[in-house]
């Protein structure tokens, strides 16, 4: 409450003629992605997180979800001259490298042909994956995979 | 319903007899249930809820929830990509913190601006609006209104909002946030070639010799497009890009030849290329004779800020910068003929070998170029002007409107095209390209309407900037928001968005489906609806007009824009908002409600619920008893009809990935003013810009002037702002998806690092982000994915924790009203090393 | 300095033409304390990333990969610079290196890479240059600071571990087979066999 | 969907549930299904208009399984029944929860 100056005092003050232009103050409000009642304030802000190196992969939400990325790639060249992700994803590395090969849709061209490599328009692999900060969620997510929801359909008609 | 085993067994004897049959077991046919019942998913497409690139998605429900998304792969646009967000759409939705009801600011019962947010019913909120609005308005006129909206809404949102405001409260206060973003491609496209949006396709990609982005990273914020430029410069050798911005990014990654220029250079070296083409005989002289004009823009303009500004007073032109008056060629040709290489090289910064290189893809005959931009050149103070340069070149040696020449101005919103332009919510416009100045045009649109003569206003509304200057001055009373956070994404925040936005003579409601941080800062928050919690349309880039059903009941209470806007117009009466003079012109509409004038007018309620695809839910319309959308479309599009903006017919969006107008005998046209392609060109033209009225495109001279604010030595850095790949806009959607957060969790600040450490920072280190209008803090970083020259640094806007417009200059484009994201002066101070 | 130089070079390729004998020894045996010790001070100096980044094609491109990149910003604040990785630390081989970096003086002087599309051009030559002086030296550099002994594999990536106790431990491989383009980005790598 | 289909009474020791795939005649698919659905602890899940009739039973011995594929033999307008599906149940059992999740 510290943060609102009284309705009286605010019209005691307009009555002096004070200009009140960046003088006012934040009303109280929900939270969102900021906390409520600070938009004139200019917060601290949080070290910049590491990224996660987690061996081994994430579950996906859904199988058509492009993996997130579970290492760092600071540094990593992905340009016309080279492609590093694909050190060790492409087909032929991928065995020996430990890492999961691409997916096969990425042999596919514009036309759904299959191609001997991957298609150039899965080239800029940032595009579509990402790696993970280590940083807590901003706002719970409710989304449910398809399994939770069968489960959840299966509980609801047992009770 | 757990399974018995007796009912497990008889699952499995159906399953297997019916895939002997080669059947499909269909729900409901029996009260057995097969494993593949108990895991089919249903499947329907949608445009993505992003960007103006406009991919389709296949969105998979079970049990009214978003299940999964993925590419549709029988989209032309992205045949079965998408990008991060495209992938992550599925989670946007399930935020922990939905608005589920009506808030509004009360204490002690009664509302009170600086009182709590408390729940509301839906009739307390629409009682307290309507009584706001019509106090307002009798009081201090229809213009003490406003409304900002978005090229977010779905088409017929906008285009009930816009009729709601124009026709019905009498004001053209209503304006889209695409006047932050699309605005001056707007003002281009009909100065140069008298009709809104690209000649060119997508598919021009797949034809093109090179590629020239002016100012766009579409490697980040066009991902699926560049995707297609990606596969086309890997698969043909002789293909080249080349990619102009004031910092290195992620489409240098591509680039052949990447160039860093000095902000506000585009305009020395776009003329340059012009004198490149002249000097080096390789005008189309036929094409130019036959389709092109040449004009002098009017110059001096100003820079859009308040009135008051030394820098307005001193402009002799501010109020009439969008005239221009005729010259010839050989003047064109002595107007460009300063703009040499060498100056070119100097004022822009980049070397004159590259601007060389440039210069030839657009003089060479045998080159096929297609230019691509965005908010480089549509936020600029000249923003105007460097659209109409682009076109130049394009004009001056005849490669447009055929496969693979291309001038192509992208989008950011997913309807920035289809609501924001189409439909016409922006302040001057109406449906299809016409405008609020021009009485022939209000008179059709009224007839449309079938509405008095003399009922739309021909005072051009307040746009996006001035909406805020006018609520903090006190002339707007009641101002509304839809889809949109423009405390957080318009510019100058702390000292003209905000102090409009808390103004105590004003009421501010924001419709929205999370508390962003506009939503903070209001009066009343309304729930909304979002993406396919109800039936929409959107209008992509590449003038695609693409539909999607409702597949899931919004939680809560929410209602969709729509709804709001449709319930507001219930409440407020016709006499109640109309002068005694109007209201004798139609003395039978007196009584009425002005939803039964702009809702139940007999046109937009014609079709009944038995016109619906009765798969699918329909929230507004099975409220009121009548195919809303379809009427409210089938009314829309009978602007564009005739006019070179046709729509195919309501059902066919329904079953189509979305067809590109004009649509003229169900045919989608791909290169509009090509003859062969665009069924208006007469047979033996050729080329016919008909928009025009001579036929003619036209070639625009201007010169270069300086921006508003420029480095000195107490602000010495440039900022530029953006967005990020994997963030929409204000992240009020993408940050409450847990992977995309963690993707990138902060905005940072993009340093170079020698001016890193020479102001004593490092990556890491908390910095202040100072300029003359205000501050905020933010973590240095020097080695991220944007790499800016020496003296300018870049934070996105999507972080609500760092609200990097309270830093920018609320300077515009004074043709298009459109801000400069892009360019004003700060300093930085170290808060903390690290 | 571009002109000095090759007034330098002028001066030192034309015969003597006015000094007696006695001058040119004596003032030989004075110059060559001279020199020696300029000499020294010469290979100290030419060793430092100021004087590598003294001309315009090494800051612009190899120096402006490199700031991104761990050897030159990390948690330990130990940095590898220019020498660090292209000179070596003994003396022989020092000199050695040294004579063919007058090699690059000539470059430098005839500006074979003083435009970005030239150094482009030239990127992948100059890099397989560097590969092969470091698969022939068995990466001598890297190894002045990443000794074989005090690898913890324990402390490594599976796949880092398996390569460094197989591979590199035998001898079938040197760091460079697969540490290319830790420092500077990467040449057009077309046909080139990686590890 | 209701929650349990009934307990019946049971018989023997065992129960039989199968599945059979009946080929009708177009026309007669209607007639067919209904005389099906007349049948005790019978059901039709599945029909195509096409003719193809999907039947799911419940008996107590095999033998009454056969009676059945006879009788539709003998229907005017059945081309064909064949058994695709046959599984034994203990009955004891049967209403007990299927352990296994149901998706595959």
């Amino acid at each position: 409450m510290k943060w609102l100056i009284s309705g009286g005092l605010l019209l005691a003050l307009a009555g002096l003629g004070v200009a009140l232009a960046s003088e006012f103050t934040d009303p109280p409000a929900p939270d969102g992605l900021r906390p409520g009642g600070t938009i004139s304030r200019s917060l601290d802000t949080p070290v910049i997180s590491e990224v996660i190196e987690r061996r081994g992969r994430e579950i996906r939400n859904y199988p058509e979800q492009p993996p997130v990325i579970p290492h760092s790639i600071r540094g990593y060249q992905v340009d016309m001259r080279f492609n590093r992700c694909l050190d060790c994803h492409s087909r032929e590395a991928a065995p020996a490298a430990g890492a999961p090969m691409v997916s096969v849709t990425h042999f596919m061209d514009r036309h759904k042909q299959v191609i001997a490599a991957v298609s150039p328009d899965r080239y800029f692999c940032t595009q579509c994956h990402v790696t993970q900060a280590d940083v807590d969620p901003l706002v719970r997510n409710e989304f449910k995979p398809v399994d939770q929801v069968i489960a959840d359909m299966v509980e609801r008609d047992r009770r | 319903m757990q399974l018995t085993r007796r009912q497990f067994a008889k699952a499995n004897a159906v399953a297997a007899a019916a895939a002997a049959a080669g059947l499909s077991v269909p729900a409901g046919a029996s009260n057995l249930v097969t494993n593949a019942e108990l895991t089919r998913m249903e499947w329907n497409k949608a445009p993505c809820r992003f960007c103006g690139v406009g991919c389709s998605v296949m969105v998979g429900t079970k049990e009214g929830r978003i299940v999964a998304t993925h590419g549709d792969s029988q989209s032309e646009v992205n045949r079965g990509l998408n990008c991060v967000k495209g992938y992550f759409l599925s989670k946007i939705l399930y935020g922990e913190d939905r608005l589920t009801t009506p808030l509004l600011r009360k204490r002690n019962g009664a509302y009170d601006k600086n009182g709590n947010f408390e729940r509301v019913s839906w009739d307390e909120a629409l009682d307290v609006m309507a009584d706001k609005f019509k106090q307002a308005i009798r009081e201090h006129g229809p213009d003490s209104v406003a409304m900002f909206g978005s090229g977010q809404w779905t088409i017929w949102e906008g285009y009930a909002a816009s009729k709601l405001f124009k026709a019905g409260l009498r004001t053209n206060n209503i304006d889209p946030n695409a006047r932050h973003c699309m605005a001056s491609a707007v003002f281009a496209f009909m100065r140069t070639f008298g009709s809104d949006e690209p000649m060119g396709v997508y598919d021009d990609i797949e034809h093109a010799d090179a590629f020239v982005l002016w100012g766009a990273n579409m490697a980040e914020m066009h991902p699926v497009l560049w995707t297609r430029v990606t596969d086309r410069r890997l698969s043909f050798p002789h293909v080249e890009v080349a990619v102009l911005s004031t910092f290195e990014h992620r489409s240098f990654d591509l680039a052949d030849n990447g160039m860093v220029m000095k902000p506000h250079a585009d305009i020395v070296i776009l003329n340059y290329i012009a004198n490149h083409i002249i000097r080096s005989g390789k005008v189309h002289e036929d094409f130019v004779d036959r389709h092109v004009s040449f004009v002098r823009a009017v110059d001096d303009i100003g820079y859009g800020l308040r009135d008051e500004h030394e820098l307005q007073q001193r402009a002799a032109n501010a109020d009439r910068a969008n005239e221009w008056s005729s010259m010839t060629f050989e003047e064109f040709r002595d107007h460009v003929a300063p703009f040499t290489l060498e100056r070119a090289a100097r004022e822009s910064g980049v070397r004159a070998e590259q601007l060389e290189r440039l210069a030839e893809l657009y003089a060479d005959p045998d080159k096929k170029v297609m230019s691509f931009w965005t908010m480089g050149v549509n936020q600029h103070v000249r923003g105007v002007w460097v659209n109409n340069l682009i076109y130049n070149l394009h004009l001056l040696t005849g490669k447009i409107s055929e496969p693979g020449n291309s001038p192509f101005s992208l989008t950011g919103q997913p309807s920035a095209c289809g609501t924001a332009r189409e439909v016409g919510t922006f302040a001057h416009r109406l449906p299809a390209d016409r405008v609020v100045t021009n009485a022939e045009h209000r008179k059709f649109a009224e007839e449309v309407w079938k509405v008095p003569e003399g009922t739309i206003p021909s005072r051009v509304g307040f746009h996006a900037v001035e909406q805020s200057r006018q609520l903090k001055d006190g002339n707007i009373k009641v101002y509304w928001t839809q889809v949109t956070n423009n405390v957080q994404a318009g510019p100058n925040t702390m000292q003209e968005t905000y102090p409009g936005w808390r103004n105590p003579e004003a009421f501010v409601i924001v419709s929205d489906i999370y508390p962003t941080v506009s939503a903070q800062a209001a009066d009343l928050i309304l729930p909304a609806a979002s993406w396919v919690e109800k039936e929409g349309a959107f209008g992509n880039s590449e003038r695609r007009t693409q539909f999607f059903h409702q597949l899931v009941k919004a939680p809560g209470e929410a209602k969709s824009d729509l709804w709001q806007t449709v319930a507001l117009s219930r409440r407020i009466r016709v006499d109640e908002v109309w002068p005694e003079e109007l209201l004798e012109k139609a003395p039978d509409l007196r009584d009425k409600t002005l939803f039964d004038v702009l809702f139940a007018n007999g046109q937009v309620d014609q079709y009944p619920l038995e016109d619906m695809n009765p798969d699918y839910p329909n929230q507004e319309s099975e409220e009121l008893g009548f195919y809303l959308q379809k009427g409210l479309f089938e009314e829309y599009a009978r602007f564009g009809r005739g006019f070179g903006k046709d729509l195919d017919s309501f059902d066919v969006y329904h079953e189509t990935r979305g067809k590109r107008w004009p649509v003229v005998d169900g045919q989608e046209t791909l290169w509009r003013y090509r003859e062969g392609y665009d069924p208006y060109v007469e047979e033996g033209k050729g080329w016919q810009f008909y928009a025009k009225p001579d036929d003619r495109a036209l070639i625009f001279a201007v010169p270069d002037e300086p921006p508003a604010e420029v480095p000195d030595d107490t602000y010495p850095f440039w900022l530029s702002t953006g967005r990020v790949l994997e963030h929409w806009h204000t992240g009020s959607m993408t940050r409450r998806v847990e992977e995309l957060h963690r993707a990138v969790p902060d905005a940072l600040l993009y340093m170079n690092f020698d001016d890193a450490q020479e102001q004593g920072f490092r990556r890491g280190s908390e910095v202040r982000i100072i300029s003359r209008r205000g501050e905020m803090k933010a973590r240095v970083e020097t080695r991220g994915r944007v790499r800016p020259p020496r003296g300018l640094v870049y934070v996105p806007f999507f972080d609500a924790s760092k609200l990097i417009n309270n830093v920018t200059l609320d300077a515009t484009d004074p043709i298009s009203r459109q801000t400069d994201f892009k360019k004003c002066a700060v300093r930085l101070e170290l808060v903390q090393l690290a | 300095m571009r002109e000095s130089i090759k007034a330098y070079w002028n001066l030192l390729t034309s015969p003597s033409a006015h000094l007696s004998l006695g001058v040119l020894t004596l003032g030989g045996f004075v110059a060559g304390i001279f020199f020696w010790g300029g000499f020294n001070t010469a290979m100290e100096y030419t060793n430092t990333e100021q004087f590598c980044v003294s001309c315009h094609e090494m800051s612009a491109n190899p120096f402006e990969e490199l700031k991104p990149t761990v050897h030159y910003s990390n948690r330990s604040g130990v940095r590898a610079t220019c020498s660090d990785c292209h000179v070596p630390h003994d003396w022989t081989h020092k000199v050695g290196r040294k004579m063919e970096a007058s090699k690059e003086v000539w470059g430098w002087l005839f500006g074979t890479i003083n435009t970005p599309e030239k150094y482009e051009a030239k990127r992948r030559e100059l890099a397989e240059r560097e590969w092969q002086r470091l698969r022939a030296n068995d990466s001598l550099e890297c190894r002045n600071c990443h000794q074989f002994d005090s690898m913890d594999f324990t402390a490594q990536k599976p796949r880092a571990a398996r390569a460094h106790s197989t591979a590199l431990q035998r001898g079938e491989a040197t760091c460079i087979d697969c540490h290319k383009g830790i420092a500077h980005q990467l040449p057009d790598m077309s046909g080139v066999h990686r590890r | 969907m209701p929650d349990h289909i009934p307990l019946k009474p049971i018989m023997t020791g065992v129960l039989h549930v199968a599945s059979l795939l009946v080929q009708v005649q177009p026309d007669q698919v209607e007639a067919v299904a209904s005389w099906l659905r007349a049948q005790p602890d019978t059901e039709v899940p599945v029909t195509n208009p096409e003719g193809k009739v999907i039947c799911v039973i419940e008996r107590t011995s095999e033998r009454q399984i056969a009676d059945l594929t006879q009788a539709l033999a003998d229907t005017p307008g059945v081309l064909s029944a064949s058994l695709v599906y046959h599984e034994i149940l203990d009955p004891s059992q049967a209403d007990q929860l299927q352990e296994e999740r149901p998706c595959s």
